[in-house]
Order: C-alpha cells, then structure tokens, then sequence
C-alpha cells in the first residue's frame, strides 16, 4: 500500500495488523479489543481477521492482563497489551515495574519479555475523571523499561513496529485526542531510530521540546511566534526513556534557549530530566532557564476546567516570551 | 421459590478427581464455550414472576411481610422516577449538555431493591451506575449530573445521604466499603454497608481482596454484584466459567443469586444480607442477575457487540413492566396512579433537565482547590502565578 | 482415605438464610477466632499417615501404582537430600556466607512430591523456599544461593530446568503461570504449568486474579499452595476463615487438600491435577497442608509469634521420619541404604559450601549489564561515567 | 519523658505509641505488625498494650490494606498503614494514586482521608531484591499526596506525629539503614514545620541537598570536605511534596553551588526537580549547573554490589569537586 494518508488511530491499527500478519507470535489483548474493536476503535476488525486466539478480549482486570502477558512472553509471544485509559494503568503498575520492568535483568539476560503496553493518554477530550491523564514520568523513572509516544500518524505506525520488535518491554503512550487527526504513512519507508528525537520545524531563536499530543501546540505556537518574527525550533522528542539528549543539546546550542511543554504535572515531570540535564550540558550556551509548561500539582481537573489545566497556545507563547526576556 | 446458594451447580463442581468431568472435556481447551455464568437458569431467588405473579418463600417471604401494596407503589414509583430521571441523562448528553452517561435501564429493580433494603445509618458505596440506589439515598439526582457534565468529579458530601462518592476505578470501592465496615465494628454500631460492583468488576483483584479482608475480619458488609451481563462488550463468560454468587463459598460467606429484575426479591434478599451485617454475621455476597438495556456509556455502540434478540428477551422481564402488572392484576391500584406517576416523573424531568442548564461552569481557580485539605506550598506557588497569568489577559497586557 | 474436595465443611458453609449460622454468631463480630481454616482436620488426602502406615485410597492409589520400593526410596532420597541442602544453606547464612535464607524445612513432602509430579517439558513458578521443586527439577542447589548470597538476583536460566526464577514479591507468579500455560495451550502442546504460592499469598489480588484467567481461558495450570501455616508472623486465620482449597470452587475449577506431609499423597494429587491439565481439563488448586518448621528466614524470630508446643506437635508429623518407618517396616530397605544417603547427603553439603564459599563477587560493571536486552541510552551513559570514575582511582587521580 | 536518646527505629515506635495514645481513633495496620511487632520490631509492643482492635495484623495484601485504611479513614479513623518494603508498595500503587491521592479533591472537600503510608525505603542493608528501593518520585509526582522523610530520631519521632496529625494523606519513608542509628529526642519540643528543610550543617562554598538516609553521607563528606579546606552547607530536605526549594535557593544565593545526592534513580528522581526549579530561581547566582549524585538507571543490584550503585561519600565528593571546578 505504501503511502496512505491516515488517521493515527488507524495508523495502530495497521501497525497491529502488519505485526500480527508478520509474526505468528504477536498476540493483541485487553479489555474490548476483539468484538467491540476497542473504545476507540483502535483495534477494529483484527479479532474477525486474527481470531480468537490472537486477539483476546481479557477479564477486567488489568495486574492479570499484564501479568499473564508476561507469562505469555517468557512462552515466546510477543503480547500487545492495551490499558483502556491512561488512568486504568495503576492496578497493572506493581507487575508493570516489579515484574516486567526486571525479569530480564533479574534473570541475568536469560529470559526476555517482549511486552508492549499501549496507553492512551492525555486530556483534551473531554472525559470524566481518570480518563485524561499524563502518567508517563512514573514509568520513565523506571529502569527496565522503555517509554515512546508518537505524534503523528507516521511515527504511529512506525515506532509501534520497533516497539513490537524490541526485545524490551516498551510502554508505548498514545495521544488519544490526535488519534483522529491525519498524517501520511509510507509502509515501505525505512523508519527512524525508535528512541530519536526529530527536528518538527527548524528554528533559531528558541528550542521548544515536546511529545505526542502536545507537538501539534508547539508547532501552532511556532507559526504564532514566527509572524512575531520570532523563529522557534520544535523537537518532538518521541522517547521517553531514552531521553535523545544529544538531540535537545544540539538544538539548544543553536538557540540557547529551552522551553518544555507537556501535559503532565510539571512537578517531576519528564520536562524536570530535561531541565536538569540540558541545563547541565548547556550550561554556557543558555541564554536562559530551562522553562516547563504542563500541568499544576493538582488532580487532573473536570472536563470543564481542562482547558485551563492542559498547556495551550498562549501559555506556550507566554513561556517563549519569558524566556527570550532573559 | 426456594433458593440453595450453595446450590446444586456447586455441588456438580466438586473435584471429581478421577473421572473427568463433562464440563470441562478436552474441547474446553480452546474455549470454554458458553456456561452456566450467564445461562441465568440458576437458582434464583424470585418472588414476583416475569408476568407479575407473586411466588412463595419461605426463606425470604418474612422479610417482606411489612410490604404492604402502598409499599409496593412506593417501589414502583421509585423504579419510575428512577428511570425517566436516567432517561433524561441520556437526552441530555445527545444534546451535550453531559459529556457522558451510564445508564441504569433494565438495573432499576436491582437498585431500587437494594437501596430501599438500606436503613438511614447504612452507608453505600456505589459504583459509577448506581443512580437508583443514589434516588433512594436521597440524594437530588441533579447532584449526580455533575460529574457527568464536567464540572465536578463527585457533586455531593457523602455523608449527607450515608452515599460515597461514584468511584469510576473499577473494584476499587469494594475495598473502602470493607474498611468503613471494619470501622462501624470497631464503633459497635450495629449498622451495615453496601458495596456496588459489576460482573466486569468481580474480576479485579481488589473485589477478591475485599472479601479476605471482610471475611477475616468479619465485618458488616454486603457486596452487592449487579450482574447486568455485560462488562462493556464482554460478556460475563470472559468474567467467569460459573455464577458469581458462589465466588463468596472459596472466602467463607454466603452468596445469594437474586432475580435482578424483580425489585421485591430483590429488597428481601438484600434486608437479609444486611441484617446478617448488623448482627455480626459479617459478610455476604448478593449478585442480583439483571440486563444492561442500554448500551454502556453513551460512547458505547452496543450493535457492535451483542445480538439485538438477548436485548428483546429481556424487555419481556423488565423490572417495571413486572411490578406493574402485579399492581394492575392483584392489587386496587388505580389508573390515576399510573397517570400521576407520569406527570410526576415528567417534572422530575424538568426539574433536571433546567438544573442541568444551570448548572454553572466551575470558576478556573476551583482547579486548585482541594488538592489538598492541609495545603501544599507548591498548590499555592502554582494558584498564585496561574491567577497572575490570567489577571495579565485581563490587563490588556497580551 | 477418602476425599472430597467440596467436603462437608464446604456443604455447612451453605448460605443458610434465615437461621443464624452457630460458626458466625454475634461474639464473632470482635474476632473470628480460630476458623476451620487451620485446624488440619479437613479431610486431608492422605496415603501414609505419620506413623507410617499406607492407607488406601481409591481415587488417588491408581496415580502411584508405578511407584516401587525403590521408586519409594527416591523420594526419600530427594528428601533428605533437600534438608540437607537446605541444613547447609542455613548454616552457611549463620556463617556470614549468605545474606539471608528462607528455610524449607518441614515442607520436604510437599516439595518433593508436587516436584517429582512433573514432566520434564512442565514448567515451574516457584516462590523463593522451593528449594526440593528445584533438586526435583534437577536444577544445581547451588544456583539457588547466589542471590541469597548477594551476588545476582536469580542464578540459573529458567529455560533449563523448566524452573523459573524465585519470586519474592508475594503472589505475582501466579499470573506467570497463568500466561504461560494460557501460550501452552496456544501452542497445542500437551504439557502442563504449575505455579507455586503459600498461605499468605493467597490473600493477594494477583493469585485471585489468576484464578480468573485460568477459568475462563481454561488454562493448563496447577496452582500449588504450600499451606505451611504461617506467613511470617501471621497464621492463615489472618488470611481466610474457611480452608484454602474451598477458594477454587468459587472460580469453576476444583480444589483439594492433601497431606503436605505425605511424599506420596502429594504426588498422587499433583500428578491428577497435572494430568487435568494436560488433558485440557484446565486449572486445579492443590492445597498443601504442610508446617514451616524452622523461622520464616533465617531474618526471622518465631518465639516471638508461636509456641513451641506447635512446632514440637508437627515434628511428629515429619515429612522424612514417616517415609522412613514406612521404609523400614515395610519394604526391606537396609542400614545401608540410609548410611549410604547420609554420606552422599553430606558430600551434597560439602560440594555446596564449598561452592558458596568460592562464589566470586560480580564485577561491578555487571550492574548495567542486563538492564535492557536491547540497550538503553542512559545506561549506556552511566556506564561511561561510571567506568571514568572507577578509572580515576586506579590512576591514583584522587 | 522529655529528652531521650532513641534510634530512629525507636522514636518512630515511640511517635506511634504517643497517637494512639492521644487519639483513639489511630489505627496502626500491617503485615506483621502485631503480635511480631514488624519486621523491624518498629511497632513492637504496640499490639500488647493497645490490643489488636488498633494494631492490626492484616492479611497479605497491599491493595486491600491502603483501600481498607481509606474505608476506615472515611469512617473517621486515622489509620497508619505499614508497608513491609519499599518494593512492596506497589500493589497498594492503585489505590494511593487513584483513591487515596483523589478523594478529598473528588469530594469537592467534604471527606478526608488522613492515611499515613509508612515505608522502610533505601538501601544498604544487604538485602535480596525489592527490599532496597527509593521510589519517592513515584508518589511526589502525583498530586495529592505529601511525601516526607527524617533523617533522624527527632525527625522520625515529630515528623510521624505531624503527619498523623495531618488531614491529608502522607506518604512516609523512614530510612531503614538509618533505623539503629541513635539522635535525642524531646518529646515536649516545639516542632518545626513538616514541610520545611532544614539547615543540617552550615557552609559557604557550596550547597549538599539531602534527605532520609542520604543526610548523614552529607554529613560526612562535608566534614572530609572541611578538612581540605571546603565548606559545605547541608541541607535536610525532610519533605519531597512539598518540596522547600525557598529554603534551598536561600542557601544556593549564598553558596551559588548546588549538588542534590539521593540514592533513587538520577532520572527523574527528586533531583531533577530540585535543579529544574533552583536553576529558574537562581539563574544569575548559579556558577555551576546543578549536579546530582544517585542511582544508576538500571534495577536495583545485588547486594554485592550495592555499594558500587548507592552514592558514598567518594561519589559526592567527587560531585563537589566537579562543581567547585566550573
Ligand atoms: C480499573 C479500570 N479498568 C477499566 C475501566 C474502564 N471501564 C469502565 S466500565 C467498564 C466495564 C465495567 O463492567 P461491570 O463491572 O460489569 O459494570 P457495568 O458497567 O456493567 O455496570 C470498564 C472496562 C475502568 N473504569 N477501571
Ligand atoms: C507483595 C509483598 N508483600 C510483602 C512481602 C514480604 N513477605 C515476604 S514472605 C511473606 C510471607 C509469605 O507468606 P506465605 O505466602 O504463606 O509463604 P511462606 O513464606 O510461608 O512460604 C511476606 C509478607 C513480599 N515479599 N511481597
Ligand atoms: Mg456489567
Ligand atoms: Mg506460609
């Protein structure tokens, strides 16, 4: 098919579909991912076309689901887990970090567990509570595992490819409100390194670093700035664990100036690594601190409230503006 | 209608070690098939038929002796007011005045049932569906709207109407129930608690961690598991291979499969259970057998997933329709009764819908509230340049 | 002996409704106190009693009619070569050698037994004391001591033995299991998965949860719970009121208690159970009640929890002492067999203290190796760094 | 009794003997934590004398222990909740995150749930995996919750009954190393605020940030430090959410050098935090980028190697070193 213009929605499930297509090992499972083809449709049709027995509608309860993935992993399957919500992750959270997280270390390299754990994620749609949160920096702290999140439809198919492939347990974030948005998908393309940061829009003036759904906001915050005559570098940084640090370093180089924009609580938030680590390779090339936008120390609010909470245009901006005031 | 919970289906399980069991032969292996989880033909605590005629008990008959045909209609009226206050939900979210709403249709005997089994010192605590329960608590239903409507995450204070909070983890409140529990034994109050859960939700470890701590401490606890059959698309067969009620045998209390659409089994079963709570007999487990009518959510599609037949079988055992024609055939019930009703819960309606429109959006500095009862230096830093940021806009200064 | 696995027990735990059951009446809101749960006197399946004696049984003898005299002393052999390994292990922590030491003492019947139930293409979940599970599997003790040592946290490949690595966060093996035999069956093969769990695990949502899976994917999966009474300082009347192996029966699948004490009675039980399994008859619960004779680990201090009388009341029950009479009255094993066992058994702790004692430290770089199968950035930077650092001093640079 | 020189372990029995004393509607709850008195005798005795209606043997399951304490909570209870292990916490991460963090905010306030989470957390002890971790920026990071740690005896013995006290949930690690290390406690002294750091030793050259068991490795590497002529100012953080960065930007405008030392993972460990949000306040003053000492981005090692992994004295030296050389 090579390139098809798609939804990043549709973009994982294509990827899901490819894989299962590929790989008699690769198993998709979770809660309404085979007859309903999930709450957001994510995996639409794969269960008519893969069967019952590789793509499995689970009991509700996630610590199961990712515990016998891991079961199934040690059995040689390649488990694509989905967690209904971001906020629906944490009864998985102990087999997540005690279990997936250090079985392969903990059995000197012997044993892999080629899990992945895909979680929509973010706020933006309007939800009612646990349905909207940003709980990325919680496995990012987490040695044993690897975290990404795409942003596009793209990055979608490709790095959920490399993330089924990798013989490390991947929790893979997805920006639930732009999974309807649309994007090119070349399925003969040669992708990326799946823990690269890649440049969104070259800039020169300010680097802005963000990922999954908050990249379309810088880049709408660069085309702002740029007929203030401001010219605004936009990173979309892709990994989480690995962090692409050279990749933030060289840009910051360039433009001596940092925001982080995410949606998560700033609070020990993936921007706090990134502060601390450019501030500590940059140290004489910034202009000024590293600056983070993302969300307050408080719980995620009412739908009402969310548009206040989650970083927007003009917060962006006004972080732009207090950073190119140093 | 008798009931056995340790009933004959249990009895059938027991390990035959060395012949093999029907149940379970080698073509079980891929797939255990449809089983008596949902088959709904277990024993069944009933006492008013389909067709609305009453049947004996002569376990649960006493517990509803006090049941006279007014209480009857109070029942009916309640399961009334209860669906056309949830059918308001519904058309208020198609017109996006809630984000979402999860519908009771086809749970109102359950609910109704149980809730008015409560006394005034019980305390609930319900799951995100309990809209019923929550009528007969008394709580004002536009409290419930709240959070569906994005303006809250949980309009009212418990404590008001003994009605925690809708908990949206699954499972989760089952064990806060069993610590309230463990508390009112531990004040010697000779109350009970309820806690509301799902089919989907008996899965969860924290529902099976309920009943250890409930069992090991004995304490005053109904877990009330409305089986609707449905865990958004699954059915309760990738929940279970047998019923649910007999999950509480393995934990070393009783539980009862009651017919979910019949509001006065439903009431006697569940008075049963929570008076066996209040006088130390600790936990049961009560599953009341029931239909999910409407589709989960308003986000859901249920045509995706299940046959349009099951839902037309069980609009023959609506809970209302039954008591109805109870009411109709064997008491002096009056037209103007039924009418009343309906001009009643038509402005119950009204009432709801115009608090919906109403309702006001929460001011933005609400956000920062309550994060914490004590404070948090942070909250404060962050509320401070937050009310600075939008005092700028309000300067003229962007 | 016979066994039912759904006993009378089970039966008098029916929800009796109306009467008020005598087990849970109102003195038992304060304390539950001592349940049915550890009282032993469940009927236990049992084919050598303490005394030696062989009983007979007509659903389980027909598992070990392959067992000879000499199949007999086998397992006496495992046995006692598993004290004795576990003896030195004991030793060796008091010596400094080791850091810690989770003794199995007392559960050398249930260990031996279960173990010697499984085929070489099964495959085990352990727990961190079945150190006999592991001889059985044929795994080298010594892999065990290394991270009781400090020097790894799990010293052998899994895929070897068919023996996964000991888990210490309590319960979450049982949902390896569970996944494992779920991929078994996917694979059409006709092996079987038995997971590994005590008493006090079983109160953990994991092991609940795993129940749910196994029924409902009918997974070829034999849950083993070692009932050794105690989870650390806490006796099972802390963590369920009525006998474990009831739990099963609430999920759809069977449970039973055998004599953990009794080599051959566990092996008998396990061997059905594990046959179930392979025949696609899905999971099994074995409870085995057995005693931890010596401390939860060497860490641990049970005079502070327990009496001596309990301990002292199991030793006649030993697991080792009764296979030994039995030998010696009933079969013409001579002197010389146990003299013999008694020397090999103490080469096996010379081999193994020798073998710790020359146990190298890991080199330090070896904590980033393994992190990640693929490699990590970071770790690869940390690496780095560490190495520089390392290297300043050999340059005598600090 | 007024003055006493306790171990931490003891000052912490002796704060909890005090609440249930003054408050019968403290509960103390845990495995193990009655008739044994816990795995580390920190509640020893309390069962004896407060009977087992308030010192509760649980059964074995985390999830259930933090949900049934938020139950009783609800029911006006304060219950104090033993966690075993820093790595068995997880189970209980669900309901910490979802339930205990959320409930007073869901309420709108009108409920409170004052639980405390005790966890022995840290390493040095020799211990087989799980039983060595630091995961405080797992629970600072989500908002709702409040995270403290003392260093010492009249920390451990204050800081409890202030969080007891408390109206919110509090997450408290004692430093399990620590446990037998002896300090005065003055069971009649005012006490500071819970929140607030704490000058530990005075100095100008540079700033040590530190807490729970890190202090006293500050301690003594600013005595080293001392005699090679360099004076570091040591802080006691005491409290991770809310963390106290005026006191620390205070101390870093006078010693403009910062090194945060905590034995949690570098990445995204509390450190990051403290440099991301003390580089923005002190941007100007800074002579050298904040720099952390931690552990390393791998699982927690044998206890063979524990050393190597957790940072000594050698390691935050050569950290000041580093810094003093910008
Ligand atoms: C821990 C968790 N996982 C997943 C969900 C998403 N979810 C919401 S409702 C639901 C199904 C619940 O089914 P059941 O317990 O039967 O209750 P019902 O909705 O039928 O009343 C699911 C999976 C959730 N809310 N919480
Ligand atoms: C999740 C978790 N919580 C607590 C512990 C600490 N712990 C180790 S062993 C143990 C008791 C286990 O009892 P049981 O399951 O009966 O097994 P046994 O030790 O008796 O073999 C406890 C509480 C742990 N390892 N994991
Ligand atoms: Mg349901
Ligand atoms: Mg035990």
């Amino acid at each position: 098919m090579a390139v098809q213009k798609l939804p990043i929605a549709k973009a994982i499930n294509e990827s899901l579909r490819t894989a299962l297509d590929n790989d008699p090992k690769v198993l998709v499972m979770g809660e309404d991912v085979g007859k309903l083809g999930g709450v957001f449709r994510v995996t639409d049709g794969l269960q008519k076309d893969f069967g019952e027995d590789r793509v499995i509608d689970t009991p509700l309860a996630e610590s199961g689901i990712v515990g016998t993935a891991i079961g199934l992993a040690l059995r040689g399957y390649r488990p694509v887990v989905e967690i209904q919500f971001d906020g629906f992750v944490f009864p998985a959270y102990d087999q997540i970090v005690t279990q997936l997280a250090k079985m392969h270390a903990r059995a000197l390299g012997k044993v892999k567990v080629p899990v992945v754990v895909r979680i929509p994620y973010g706020g933006g749609i309007g939800a009612v509570e646990h349905h909207s949160e940003s709980p990325e920096a919680l496995f990012a702290h987490v040695a044993g595992l690897k975290v990404v999140t795409p942003s596009n439809s793209s990055d979608a198919y490709w790095m959920l490819q490399q993330a089924i492939q990798s013989d490390d347990p991947v929790i893979f974030f997805e920006p639930k409100r732009r999974y309807w948005d649309k994007g090119e998908v070349d399925t003969d393309a040669v992708p990326g390194d799946l823990h690269k940061a890649v440049v969104a829009k070259e800039g020169t003036d300010l680097t802005l670093v963000a990922y999954g759904p908050m990249v379309k906001v810088c880049l709408e915050a660069a085309a702002a700035a740029q007929e203030e005559g401001k010219s605004l570098e936009v990173l979309d940084l892709r990994s989480i664990s690995p962090m692409d640090f050279d990749a933030v370093q060289k840009s910051v180089e360039k433009t001596r100036r940092l925001v982080v924009v995410h949606e998560a609580p700033v609070f020990l938030g993936s921007g706090a690594e990134l502060a601390a680590r450019i501030t500590e390779r940059c140290f004489y090339h910034l202009e000024a601190p590293v600056l983070r936008v993302g969300g307050y120390h408080a719980p995620y609010p009412p739908a009402r409230l969310e548009d206040e909470y989650l970083p927007g245009l003009d917060r962006v901006l006004d972080a732009v503006d207090r950073s190119l005031a140093y | 209608m008798t009931v056995d919970s340790a009933d004959s289906t249990a009895a059938a399980q027991k390990a035959q070690p060395p012949r093999k069991r029907a149940a379970a032969k080698k073509s079980a292996k891929k797939s255990p098939g449809k089983t008596a989880a949902a088959s709904g033909t277990e024993q069944l605590v009933q006492l008013l038929t389909p067709e609305g005629e009453r049947v004996k008990s002569a376990e649960y008959d006493k517990y509803v002796t006090d049941i006279t045909d007014d209480a009857l209609r109070d029942l009916y009226r309640d399961m009334v007011m209860a669906r056309r206050f949830d059918a308001e939900a519904v058309t208020l979210q198609r017109q996006g005045e809630l984000g979402l709403w999860p519908s009771l249709l086809g749970q109102e005997a359950a609910q109704v049932g149980s809730g008015r089994a409560t006394r005034d010192d019980d305390y609930v605590f319900p799951t995100y569906r309990e809209h019923g329960v929550a009528w007969c608590r008394g709580v004002d239903p536009t409290n419930l709207l709240g959070m569906f409507r994005g303006v809250n995450n949980g309009g009212w204070d418990p404590n008001t109407n003994n009605f925690h909070l809708y908990t949206i983890v699954i499972g989760s409140q089952t064990l806060h129930a069993t610590g309230y529990a463990m508390g009112v034994a531990k004040d010697g109050a000779d109350s009970a608690v309820i806690a509301y859960f799902g089919d989907g939700a008996s899965s969860q470890g924290d529902v099976a961690e309920s009943f250890t701590f409930s069992a090991v401490y004995n304490a005053p606890v109904v877990f009330f598991c409305q089986n609707n059959q449905w865990a958004i698309s699954e059915p309760t067969e990738k929940q279970t291979r047998v019923p649910l009620y007999q999950r509480a045998q393995g934990y070393g209390f009783p539980g009862v499969r009651v017919d979910g659409n019949d509001v006065l089994a439903v009431l006697a079963v569940t008075r049963w259970a929570l008076q066996r709570a209040r006088d130390g007999e600790g936990p049961t487990l009560v599953e009341a057998f029931t239909y999910r009518m409407g589709a989960h959510t308003t986000s859901d599609d249920p045509t995706k997933y299940r046959a349009d037949e099951e839902r037309a079988s069980w609009e023959a055992k609506d809970p209302i329709l039954r008591l109805r024609t109870y009411l109709e055939t064997h008491t002096d019930t009056d037209a103007a009764f039924f009418t009343d009703l309906d001009a009643e819960s038509e402005t119950l309606g009204k009432r709801v819908r115009e608090a919906v429109r109403a309702m006001p959006d929460p001011d933005r500095m609400a956000m920062f509230e309550n994060a914490y009862a004590d404070g948090h230096a942070l909250v404060d830093e962050e509320r401070a340049q937050f009310a600075a940021y939008q005092a700028s806009f309000a300067d003229g200064e962007v």
